[in-house]
């Protein structure tokens, strides 16, 4: 049966990685339409909840983890995957268990994870650090020190892509990585706005203020634009989630020889799970539905998940999974994944609507030198209070 | 009802918006009769044609074309044809496509649509136009196309609206011949608007006068020309327009004169509609034909003029005179010439001239 | 048959059948998508709808979010900027090319074809390119640079303070054209008259059009304005494509607003609250303008 | 012949015979290079070069290989002119799983465009057709309405549409989109068609009815075969509009009928890495292309129908 | 060079691309003389008032005003005041700013500029009207404006372009006498266009009849009228048209007649400019006002016609007869009616006939 499936994997990596899935699931029998819309997620997302909600649905869509489909959940406009669940033990083997909870609405699962990101990753270019004549830092305090170094090498030290969302990455991988778990959960689990607007929170804004002069001058939109100005030697790093990885596999580079990759940015080991899930509107052909549950059943299957996770550069969402193929970087993901050094993610912990106020409030920040990382606190402090 | 009433209008009244362009207007046209409305521009002579064509909807009132209440009917059902000024005729299509477009929507047969079109083409003479298009047609020959337009709907009533006001005056006075013959050999009703006078002395049985929705004076040509109903209306007909001297009624003699700017007139000949008194303030008009001069002058008494102006118009000269205040023009054959500044005598014809009450202006 | 009364009036609705059946899409889209769209959306603006409409009613804490958030306030302000210097530049730039294309000119059908040509491409288009000729990697700049002025700086899209010059600059270059085209058709229904007379009167060309042609392109103008002003409030795609709203949040607009809230932070009710905003202003701009333009003359 | 019948008078014999004078005669002398012309060619040779700078980068990028075009010189022309962006772009370029390029959506758009030009054409131009010949109550309200619809952004009215083409059962079809395309044309359109047809003489239309045409009849048969030129414009001014829509394209259709510009918005989206500079030129210029060749072939009749239609307002 | 001369034009050519529209024009024109240039439409009369103006420029030839040679000139400095047509008023200033605008752009003192206008408006009697716009003023009005435009310039000639073609037949007449009284007191030279006869004959000092860029006849109007130079010149001036018959001309008696359709014709009092043969063929011109019928026929010979149509025109009566297979019109005197279908007597006033040759279509 054809099942169309949107997603937004177009980069290099992403795509290779598609065509794993799609592999898989056309060895059932089925056959996989590709519906890819490039752009990144805020382009794709409002054309997949359109179609959902004009009654005119996909197959499949992918997600974010988090609370993007909460309502359409709610709506009755997704299909109840529980079955498929119990019958792949998901609960058994998905690993960490939060990664399930947020497919779980009114005890019933509607979505199937498919990997797992993190964001708390600084990618560095050792051919840079060798051009500039300094040593590859081995976090991100020492990364700061270099970038008087690299600027006088004609080296941009910190790439940064102009999009609102990398801003906001790069802030929340500096909470958490700074300021460590118990702040980052203050704020975003309870969203406690005096936390936000406390002494403990000024010190990350001032590290987002040295961030926000090491990524003067990145002229570029996309991340794998900038992620690529590390590839070519062209920055010294960048802060991106684990998906970089991919970008530089599919160029060939190696890592630790090529680049480096510092998890929790080299300060501490806690890496948040993020990721993509498949949803699967409820369709009422048949037919449909049943390839909907072999294309949930394999998006889970240890097969796909090796065979997938490799190419993108994320990690599998089971812990029963033999990567031994991982590189160097994967290896230490894998690492802090098994000593459940985990945390939720933000786009779970707080709404999109919030999400999408920080975001402005980062990408306006990082934009303009002029913002004092105190006020910028105290906007910050603002939306949090008001945070759901 | 009088049964020979081909159109009949009755009570009816137009406003667009608040402007009332028609107003309680009553006009019944005899089988045959070919009626003139005249009036100036915008004085509503097409809002009228357009509500007899079903073009436009009354406010109020009641239209019977053949004695058959036509008001709320499509125009296409009234037995109408119109002619428009601007021809409006079909650009893309030929005249023969032009002349037989209604009687195709109306579903006759092929036979009796060639039929037709070929008469009306012979009627008008227009045969050997019949595959060419409007655009390469000369005015004239618009203008008899958009009438055998009307003409293949063998319709009862015609009506048209100023039709020939685009052309030149040559031409203008060539197709007024031919609508002429038209009518005379066709015998149908014919309702004909304009603001030319000419038009309007030449083609009408009858000839309605218009001023602001009004029918001011409906009469024959002749009498409208020669016995105004009031001063607008003797102002409106005659080129050069009639003279008018205010002045006012005098007891002279066993008679009445009009006196004005010091001059005074007798009134022999005068056809009074009604007794005059002394001392009542009123408005002599006469036409400039009606003035003689010099030698022409036969017997009565004459007064005294200089030229101020000379138009030579060819078959008739004519001449402005300035004579107590006064200018008057005064119509003389085109053999006869003036000097500008010369003194000349001038004697007014009291059986052609009107008198007006200088209040209501109508004629005493 | 005097006697038949005037209630042999026909049903009023069944007049001009025809016309009114063949108008239904006509005012089925005027009601149900623009006042209906336009009501429904006024509606849920004071809801705290979020991914789905929702009935649940918030009054006026929409607006007064939207009015505190700066991106907003920024966008309300990029879009007075680049309105009224589109307008200007629109009308100028384009009247006159028109003027100097209506010099009996030789080439007269190349020139116009060169101008209207940009017309023809999407804003995303525009927006691509011209992205690129402005890049300072790629673009002017380092072409610039490359022939020896190290120092020359022009990277309007990447400067937060002038980015919207930037997008202006791409917007005038497509939309131009038809502005040129329009006025050109104004200038040419000018009576030949009038410019005999203003030749006769020793009137300098400068003068008879400002003081004598313009004045007399009046219907021009406001049709020029209509086309120009509706896509002025509606401009988003140009700068998705060229800026995505950056540097920061320095070239956002109303639209891109309302559409990251709708669809991004799924939350309807702000977007919706932001359109609102959005229509009110044009309502206050519109409403007077149809009125003296469609009220006045009724019968035209 | 002339001379001899003007020969009237002594005076203009006199005159005759004396023939020309010295002095100025005919035609006053024109310098090509007058400051007039070098001021007039001059401002429009600079304006044509500002609108034709991003053709012409266009068209030289597009031809360039990836090396040459990292050099940096955007306007330089190509060095080696390679045909390769062009194919690629067509045929080959990837989004997602799909790698061929354009050349799928291109026919996705020609199944749009003609439709939905034909029958927002069709919609508008009756819509006008009524206002401006048939008026009746309240019609002139609705047009009102419509034209302030033209300042509605569309991203404000995705939402209402997607419910009502859900409850209508199009969304997602070819039949919805159409629909989608009527509704948002309609405004310009009309606004178009209404003063094309408002500047027709009434006295066309008063003929017909006496002749006994209807409403339809009319349409077809009087005003259509008169109305070319504003059907031009409103087709270029579709054709534009539709050919480079993106939004409903992917809002309101599924991706078998996605058109040209979502793929090319996949294509200049989806970087792997340096991004394809030639490729997306090469891929811009054949999503214009059907649009430009429309304007270069009508631009003539273009000039003349916005003359016709706008301009009276 | 006749130092008379206001305005003079030798051997003008002008031709659009390949269309010659003026080939060799000769033209002299005396200081205060009022010219009118007639012809029918499209025959170059605007085209050589632009010339003169300097708004078109001559592919050949030279034109001098005031005895300076201004061919290559600005029409400013030509010192020509021009009215047009559509008036070209500019709308959007009151009639003040339009009658002082070409001053102030000039420079002049505010002083002068004003005393100039207000010169302008008393002459033309629109100083009620100073403050109003364009758009509030009536046709009439509006002409008079453009005529002060031309007239605060203070120049030697004026330039007329059709001035009264968009106006009605009553405010034509009426303006007519104003032009003429302009003139009169300001003795400039104007060039007045028109293809309205009456116009012509009634305003000009002389005019020039023209035809495909051709200047046919050029005379005082009288002799237009009376002695037309050839046959387009006899038939297009004249309304109705003057009548023609075609024949040949023979011996009869110890004279020579003109014989056509039967009927022979004396030719007794016919003013001949050149021998005439018997034999030749030829075309017999009468004006219909030169026809007498019935009682008015003064001796001579008499011949029968029919009574084809009857035109009732207020001062007189027009008869279109049938005479011999031609249709003749008649004029009579507006009080004089006929039947349609009598029989009447006519005779021809062969004093002011006119013989033309068939083939050359010249005077004879
Ligand atoms: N559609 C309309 N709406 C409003 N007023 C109108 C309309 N049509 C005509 N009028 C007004 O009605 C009056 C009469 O108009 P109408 O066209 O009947 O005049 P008319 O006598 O035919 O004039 P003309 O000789 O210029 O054709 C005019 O004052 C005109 O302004
Ligand atoms: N700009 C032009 N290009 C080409 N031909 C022209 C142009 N202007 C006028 N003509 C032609 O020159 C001829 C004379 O035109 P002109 O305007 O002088 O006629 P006219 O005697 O003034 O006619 P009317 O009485 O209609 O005003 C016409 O045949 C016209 O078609
Ligand atoms: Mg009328
Ligand atoms: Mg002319």
């Amino acid at each position: 049966t054809d099942l169309e499936v949107t997603h937004w994997w177009t980069s290099g990596g992403e795509a290779a990685a598609v065509g794993e899935l799609a592999k898989a699931f056309n060895a059932t029998g089925n056959k996989w339409v590709d519906g890819a819309i490039a752009g990144s997620g805020s382009t794709a997302r409002p054309i997949m909840i359109s179609r959902i909600t004009g009654g005119d649905p996909m197959g499949a869509t992918q997600f974010n983890h988090g609370r993007q489909a909460e309502e359409l959940v709610q709506e009755g406009l997704m299909r109840d995957l529980t079955d498929v669940a119990e019958k792949g033990k998901w609960k058994e083997v998905i690993r960490p268990l939060s990664l399930l909870d947020s497919c779980t609405i009114g005890g019933k699962i509607y979505c199937a994870p498919i990997n797992i990101h993190s964001w708390q990753w600084l990618w560095l270019s050792n051919e840079a650090f060798k051009k500039a004549g300094v040593e590859v830092p081995k976090n991100w305090n020492e990364f700061v020190a270099t970038a008087p170094a690299l600027q006088k090498a004609g080296i941009q030290p910190l790439a940064l892509g102009g999009q609102p969302w990398q801003a906001n990455g790069l802030f929340d991988t500096l909470t958490i990585s700074i300021g460590g778990k118990e702040l980052y959960e203050k704020v975003y689990k309870d969203k406690d706005a005096k936390v936000a607007g406390g002494p403990e929170m000024a010190k990350i804004f001032a590290a987002a203020a040295q961030a926000r002069d090491m990524a003067k001058g990145s002229n570029v939109q996309d991340w794998n634009q900038a992620t690529n100005m590390v590839l070519t030697g062209k920055a010294g790093g960048q802060v991106m989630g684990d998906w970089a990885q991919g970008e530089f596999q599919v160029a060939g580079k190696k890592a630790g020889t090529d680049y480096s990759c510092l998890p929790g940015l080299g300060l501490n080991g806690f890496l948040t799970t993020g990721g993509d899930a498949f949803y699967f509107p409820l369709l009422k052909d048949g037919e449909k539905s049943k390839a909907q549950d072999v294309l949930a059943a394999t998006i889970v299957d240890p097969k796909t998940q090796v065979a997938f996770n490799l190419k993108k550069g994320s990690l599998p969402i089971r812990g029963d999974v033999d990567l031994a193929a991982a590189n160097d970087c994967m290896k230490k993901g894998l690492d802090i994944l098994a000593k459940g050094n985990v945390l939720t993610s933000v786009d779970q912990l707080v709404s999109a609507d919030t999400q999408k106020q920080k975001e402005d409030l980062m990408s306006e920040f990082f934009a303009n030198a002029s913002i004092t990382p105190e006020a910028a606190q105290k906007r910050f402090a603002n939306i949090i209070a008001s945070a759901d | 009802m009088a049964k020979q009433n081909s159109v009949s209008i009755r009570d009816l009244s137009l406003s667009f918006g608040s402007v009332k362009v028609l107003e309680n207007l009553n006009l019944n046209i005899r089988d045959g009769e070919f009626l003139v409305l005249l009036g100036s521009s915008g004085c509503g002579k097409s809002t009228l044609l357009n509500c007899i064509a079903g073009l436009l909807e009354p406010t109020e009132g009641q239209i019977f074309i053949k004695d058959r209440n036509v008001t709320w009917e499509e125009p296409k059902d009234r037995g109408i044809g119109m002619v428009f000024q601007s021809y409006a005729l079909y650009p893309q299509m030929t005249v023969e496509k032009n002349l037989s477009f209604g009687l195709r929507v109306a579903g006759l047969p092929t036979d009796e649509i060639a039929r037709r079109v070929s008469r009306a083409a012979s009627i008008l003479q227009i045969e050997p136009l019949l595959k060419r298009k409007p655009a390469e047609l000369s005015g004239g020959q618009r203008q008899r196309v958009a009438i055998g337009r009307a003409l293949v709907r063998d319709v009862d009533v015609f009506l048209f609206d100023e039709p020939l006001s685009n052309l030149d005056a040559k031409l203008r006075s060539e197709l007024r011949v031919e609508i002429k013959r038209l009518h005379q050999s066709l015998e149908n009703t014919m309702i004909y608007v304009t603001h030319d006078q000419i038009e309007a002395l030449t083609l009408a049985d009858r000839i309605a006068i218009m001023k602001s929705g009004v029918i001011q004076q409906l009469d024959d040509p002749t009498t409208i020309y020669n016995r105004p109903r009031n001063r607008f209306v003797a102002g409106f007909i005659g080129s050069p327009s009639m003279n008018f001297l205010k002045g006012e009624l005098a007891a002279e003699g066993d008679g009445i004169v009009f006196k004005a700017g010091g001059a005074s007139f007798s009134l022999d000949g005068y056809q009074v509609g009604e007794a005059l008194a002394s001392g009542r303030r009123v408005v002599l008009g006469v036409r400039p034909e009606h003035i003689r001069v010099d030698g022409d002058i036969q017997g009565g008494e004459a007064h005294e003029a200089v030229v101020e102006i000379e138009e030579p118009m060819g078959a008739d000269n004519l001449l402005w005179l300035k004579h107590a205040g006064h200018t008057i023009s005064v119509r003389v054959g085109g053999a006869r010439r003036f000097a500008v500044g010369a003194r000349v005598r001038i004697g007014f014809d009291m059986t052609m001239a009107s008198l007006f009450d200088a209040e209501t202006e109508e004629r005493i | 048959m005097a006697a038949q009364s005037p209630s042999g009036r026909p049903n009023q609705l069944f007049r001009n059948l025809n016309a009114k059946i063949a108008s239904i899409p006509m005012m089925l889209v005027a009601l149900v998508i623009f006042l209906g769209g336009t009501v429904w959306t006024v509606f849920y603006s004071f809801t705290n709808s979020r991914l789905l409409p929702r009935l649940s009613f918030v009054g006026l804490d929409q607006y007064e979010r939207l009015w505190a958030s700066s991106r907003w306030i920024i966008s309300i302000q990029n879009l007075a900027i680049y309105g009224i210097l589109s307008l200007i530049f629109s009308l100028v730039v384009g009247f006159v090319l028109a003027a100097l294309m209506d010099q009996k000119i030789r080439f007269e059908n190349t020139f116009r074809t060169i101008f209207l040509y940009p017309f023809a491409l999407s804003f995303i288009v525009t927006g691509l390119v011209w992205q690129w000729v402005l890049n300072p990697e790629f673009g002017i700049q380092s072409v610039i640079r490359s022939l020896g002025w190290t120092s020359f700086a022009f990277d309007p899209l990447y400067d937060p303070d002038i980015v919207i010059y930037g997008i202006l600059i791409a917007a005038l270059w497509q939309g131009t054209g038809l502005v040129m085209c329009l006025m050109l058709a104004g200038l040419r229904g000018i009576d030949e008259d009038i410019w005999k007379a203003a030749r006769v009167d020793g009137i300098p060309m400068w003068q008879t059009y400002l003081l004598i042609v313009i004045p007399m392109m009046r219907p021009v103008f406001i049709t020029t304005l209509v086309l120009i002003a509706s896509g002025i409030v509606k401009v988003y795609d140009l700068v998705v494509a060229q800026t995505s709203g950056g540097p920061g949040n320095a070239s956002e607009v109303p639209a891109k607003y309302v559409y990251d809230y709708m669809f991004q932070a799924q939350n309807l009710g702000q977007g919706f609250a932001a359109s609102t905003m959005m229509l009110l202003t044009v309502a206050i701009i519109i409403i007077p303008w149809a009125y003296l333009e469609f009220g006045g003359r009724k019968h035209g | 012949m002339a001379n001899i019948s003007t020969l009237n008078t002594a005076a203009d014999i006199d005159a005759i015979s004396s023939r020309l004078a010295p002095g100025p005669s005919g035609r006053k002398p024109r310098r090509v290079l007058s400051p007039r012309n070098i001021m007039l060619y001059g401002t429009l040779t600079i304006a044509a070069l500002y609108y034709l700078l991003p053709l012409y980068v266009m068209v030289v990028t597009s031809f360039k290989g990836m090396p040459e075009v990292r050099l940096g010189n955007i306007f330089s022309p190509p060095m080696e002119v390679t045909f390769e962006p062009w194919v690629k772009a067509w045929a080959e370029a990837c989004t997602g799983l799909n790698c061929d390029g354009l050349s799928r959506g291109f026919w996705n758009s020609v199944r749009i465009l003609v439709p939905s030009v034909v029958v927002s054409i069709a919609v508008a131009s009756v819509s006008g057709y009524a206002l401006a010949n048939w008026r009746f109550k309240g019609a002139e309200l609705f047009f009102s309405i419509l034209i302030i619809g033209a300042f509605i952004p569309y991203q404000v009215m995705i939402y209402p549409i997607v419910i009502v083409l859900r409850e209508i059962g199009v969304y997602g079809t070819l039949t919805g989109l159409i629909i989608v395309h009527t509704i948002f044309g309609m405004p310009i359109l009309t606004l178009l068609f209404r003063n094309y047809f408002a500047s027709l003489p009434v006295e066309l239309f008063k003929a017909a009815r006496i002749d006994g045409a209807g409403f339809w009849q009319i349409y077809f048969r009087i005003m259509l075969p008169m109305s070319l030129p504003i059907f031009v414009v409103a087709m270029i001014l579709q054709v534009t509009g539709i050919w480079n829509d993106f939004l409903f394209g992917v809002v309101f259709t599924r991706p078998e009928y996605y058109p040209m510009t979502v793929q090319l918005n996949n294509i200049v989206n989806s970087v792997q890495g340096v991004k394809e500079y030639n490729v997306n030129m090469a891929a811009t210029l054949l999503t214009g292309a059907v649009p430009l060749i429309v304007y270069f072939l009508s631009g003539r009749l273009f000039v003349r129908g916005i003359a016709a239609g706008a301009v009276k307002g």
